[in-house]
């Protein structure tokens, strides 16, 4: 899960990683309150996605009538598909120099790479492109832990002004406490900001929570909300695996490898796909129908592919949960069913039972590769 | 021979009495997997499928010589049932179970590395020597005996390819789902290690998707050392960035982890890349007839 | 350093693990008044030395007035030269069955090891040759650290009845816990016990902190006290290791293991050493003068035996020390004296020109072994 | 060749600015050790005794090439200078540093042996091999070329029975004090085995003192395998139960540890054991000769 800003900087704070003082606020006239009392304030949209700032998300007041106003027309945008719902007001600090500092999983060395820049408030890719001489990295055995050599050599290594080193140090080995005492997957200060009087601030925050970990960390578990598209939330409270994409052809199919294979195919044939929906290994019956509602209710799908190959999931069990689903609504758009593997012989039985009295309502296919064909001729793609 | 598993192998299964624990083993039993023991602590002297349970891992292994386990407890409990089974002697680990916190799988690692074992998985499908031994959920049906070897990140996409394979009549040796997690116990290099070792695997499928640098890693790997033909295969073109696609691992990530690069690095490794599963049962078969 | 029976169960309780109710007192009065509200209470004498049960520091007690003098007898008492100056005073336990479970560290092992067992009570050794079939124990490797399934093993092993499984677990791993969090060396609960209404307690707490440790660990070394004969305190206070034994040679030397040597001399040539006492390497020529004092002041000395070895530690600065000491103070016990090593020859210098107008108040010797020999010959000893 | 250190040693001196690191690296410079470089983080540039100090351990061995570290930081630090040392490659640590916490002591020993370094101390004089290098902090003019290899829990017993050897014109390989804490980096197993594989020592003292547990394993180790003549000393005879005798590991526990089991264990290992620093010297004398 990732955390909102606020909620991070939260966390950081608690921990002893100053942060600008500031509040959150819902509504402008609570923007506005938040103004009244601090004065010349940031207002930073609180969005689960990044480059909210070149989006126009993070806007500077000086008054609290300004401040009123651009929230207002914050609270009306919505930034790569989300809705602005939530601003943080913040005081504006007097900023003499912006620095970076990150902390993420190392998947290549099986680690935690810890990262520290001189210059920052831009992406870590372009610092490390413009600036690589003002970076430095360490990757840190989980086991062993960050050691405080490692950050002396992070301090040296990307030039860091000597004058900061006590703070940063302290910094860093307090981020990296957070991420390993939140079981997190990445955090990072971006910028770490010195102001004109020396203090130096987190002045974002990110924090990204390694899910499968909730179960053991309650406070973070009642933080959790869930983001995306209406669709995809509503796919993930039903447990499914759904990415909303932007084609025409919905997919249904089991197992993620097998799931992404088949969006690739219909691309392959000329199509584009409308999503990524995994079943995943057993899905019951239910959970068919609920995929087949839920790639229903997005307009834009023009034909459904439905790729199964049995292992673990049953062939009789999908097609059952798909004969289901048609009596209990009418399904207008076509379907296309590929269905081989563990009790294909059956599942076919209950499909043909089921053409019999409701003609033309599946189109059955034998492989994926024809099935993708199908697909790509019915959406109108090829 | 065939690689990790084999007649041999001797196999406790850690979870045994759990739903799934008790329904995969009599399914590898079904399949001549030699399934000695069992582990549920509590459960000692009980028997599933005939199978004797025992409280400890270490008392499983004293009784039974068992030398490797298949794990499917729960994600809260996994990390201590792959500590308990390598700190016990036992040398492969199949960890079955999904949703283990990356944390623990970080330290899972770190321990099984120190230990010199091999840990396959987590959230995998498992091992499979066909005719041999099967130890994982696989649906083994679909496997015959061979001399290519596969090696997979995704579960169904295996299936898919073994059973086209199967179709046209080659056989497999092994076929290894290293699972979907960012942190797996063994990647493609490890694996393609054993088979480059292995005299019966000819060929060898590596089956990647987007998501982390494994198969970047692996093309090098290939290029530089490894001598029999590989084909591969890649899931994920169409998959966007910074969304995950079912597999926590299975995420492009800073634009890093991308199918193109993956295929690109493949290519320029001379490891032959099939657009789709059943082109990819096609190149072996070429290979393997040439 | 040892922290109190009182101190470690409040540690023990402030993690979690149940202890009786109880409270310490350093008058009979207080005992009495404790005794009143609780009823029938155990008087424990908090002394940092075992064998307590045994030399009759623990009395039972039914009613005030015999807790009041019973509290009595106990303070007038010592244990192993150890005033009781602290009672804790402790609700009476319904006690069903003793179990024992420790913490310490494994030199052998470079680990920690944990031992449980379902019988206790007595002496851990006596545990183990009395019953080894009920005593369990795993070495921890401290990278690592305790995992759950070694405590499994750990109940499965000890013959531990199932109903306690639950409690006990939680138990060993509470007192993993405190281990590593105060840099113990030790820590110990026994009996570990069993009342009759099932319920488990620390019936007696042990918690030995490692020393070195106590610069990170405010909390610790604020509890810190001085044990040990008056003597030894007032040598830990100057900083110097000294070591009280029951024999009449005072024995000052440099280095822990040159210390012991000259012990160990002095026992052989058939005489008996009546301390152990190391100035440590680059000793200042006050710490020989404080340590003279120190030997002096302990009225079972007759003869001192000074054995040097100059390393780091130079001969003339002892010399120094020494003649300062003798300037100072009417020195009658006879001194006998060793110089080799570093700066020997200045060293001599000092003492033969101290010598000349002091004679025979040192008697300079060339070896160790003569050294013993003479010394051993003035305290009367051969 | 001598064990650990020779003319070839290329060592750094972690602390080298502080008072104690400053003094010795004079004195070792004196002796002819090499010191190639120093750190003392924030202090790269300067100079101490015409040595360049570095702000990292990883800087003074890529510019110096160092193979060797020796560490007089405080306590509190280092831990963290071990971990530094063998994470920058360096494979011989000597730490002097007394008084370090004891769960400090046990991941430093984890560490080092992950590495496949050495790590000798702490708390320890450090290990000299008469004209060719010393990297400690012993008075190295009581020392002399020869063929006796000492291995030592104790300083000054170590500086007094080398200078009993000299005296009489035997001279040593190399002198290793191990250190007086209850973990230490090397204990005598680890160096015996060194020392056998040495073709200049031709005979070991080992210096025992109360406390634990290694003098016993290491006659186990001599009787087995080692087979150089090994003569012993053990200190603390008279040590009581339960109290410290200087050293942190010099303690008598729970009736282990006692000097009587210790000299028992050498001599059933047909180790000659001296009851004096003069009588061992003694005894070297003979079997050298014989």
């Amino acid at each position: 899960m990732k955390l909102y800003e606020y909620q991070a900087k939260q966390i950081f704070s608690e921990h002893g990683i100053r942060t600008p003082a500031g509040r959150i606020a819902f509504t402008a006239e609570e923007v506005k309150k938040i103004a009244e009392e601090f004065g010349a304030v940031v207002l930073k949209s609180q969005v689960l996605v990044g480059g909210r700032g070149k989006a126009g998300g993070i806007k500077k007041t000086e008054t609290p009538d300004e401040a009123y106003s651009k929230a207002k027309e914050l609270l009306k945008m919505e930034i790569k598909g989300l809705k602005v719902e939530k601003i943080l007001v913040e005081e504006k600090l007097d900023i003499e120099r912006e620095m970076y500092a990150g902390i993420t999983l190392d998947r290549g060395n099986k680690g935690i790479v810890i990262i520290l820049s001189s210059v920052g408030g831009m992406d870590i890719e372009e610092i490390a492109a413009k600036h690589p001489d003002r970076i430095a990295k360490k990757v840190i055995n989980p086991i062993w832990g960050l050691q405080d050599y490692q950050i002396r050599e992070l301090l040296y290594e990307s030039g860091m002004p000597r004058e900061y080193f006590k703070d940063v140090f302290s910094i860093l080995k307090t981020l990296y406490r957070i991420f390993i005492k939140y079981e997190a997957e990445l955090t990072e200060i971006n910028p770490l900001v010195v102001t004109r009087d020396g203090a130096i601030y987190a002045a974002d925050a990110r924090l990204n929570i390694d899910d499968s970990s909730l179960y053991r960390n309650r406070e973070m578990a009642e933080k959790r909300e869930i983001s995306g598209s209406d669709l995809e939330k509503e796919a993930e409270k039903k447990g499914i695996n759904y990415v909303k994409l932007d084609g025409n052809i919905g997919v249904i199919a089991n197992g993620a490898g097998m799931s992404m294979a088949t969006m690739d195919l219909i691309y392959l044939e000329g199509g584009k796909p409308a999503n990524f929906l995994d079943i995943g290994g057993g899905a019951s019956s239910e959970l068919v129908k609920t995929s087949i509602n839920l790639i229903l209710s997005d307009p834009s799908v023009k034909v459904i592919f439905i790729n199964i190959f049995g292992g673990i999931t049953r062939c009789d069990v999908v097609a059952e949960g798909l004969v289901n689903a048609f009596s209990e609504m009418d399904v207008k758009t076509p379907v296309v069913l590929r269905l081989s593997g563990t009790n294909e012989e059956q599942g076919r039985k209950i499909i043909s039972e089921f053409l019999k009295n409701n003609p033309g309502k599946l189109i059955p296919v034998t492989t994926m590769e024809e099935g993708a064909k199908k697909a790509v001729e019915l959406a109108g793609g090829v | 021979m065939a690689i990790l598993i084999d007649e041999n192998t001797k196999a406790i299964v850690q979870g045994i009495t759990g739903y799934q624990g008790s329904f995969h083993t009599q399914r590898m039993l079904s399949y001549g997997t030699k399934i000695v023991g069992g582990v549920t602590p509590g459960k000692e002297g009980e028997s599933v499928h005939g199978v004797p349970v025992f409280n400890t891992v270490k008392s499983a292994v004293d009784e039974t010589g068992a030398n490797a386990s298949i794990i499917f407890v729960p994600p809260a409990f996994a990390c201590d049932a792959v500590f308990e089974a390598v700190d016990s002697g036992i040398k492969l680990v199949v960890c079955i179970t999904e949703g283990i916190p990356v944390h623990d799988e970080l330290r899972m690692y770190w321990k099984v590395k120190e230990k010199n074992a091999v840990l396959i998985g987590p959230n995998c499908p498992g091992v499979i020597s066909p005719g041999k031994s099967h130890l994982g959920i696989m649906p083994f049906e679909i496997f015959s005996e061979g001399n290519v070897g596969i090696i997979s990140r995704s579960g169904t996409l295996t299936y898919q390819i073994a059973y086209n394979l199967t179709s046209m009549g080659i056989g497999q040796s092994t076929v290894i789902g290293i699972g979907g997690d960012r942190i797996i116990g063994s990647d493609f290099i490890e694996l393609l290690k054993m088979f480059e070792r292995d005299d019966e695997t000819e060929l060898v499928v590596l089956v990647g998707e987007i998501g982390g640098t494994d198969e970047e890693n692996a093309a090098e790997f290939i290029s530089a050392e490894f001598s029999k033909p590989v084909v591969g295969y890649i899931a994920g073109i169409t998959a966007p960035p910074g969304k995950r696609m079912g597999h926590a691992g299975a995420i492009i990530e800073g634009g890093k982890g991308t199918a193109e690069s993956k295929i690109k690095a493949l290519e320029d490794a001379e490891v032959r890349v099939g657009k789709t599963p059943y082109e990819v049962a096609k190149i072996v078969k070429e290979q393997i007839k040439g």
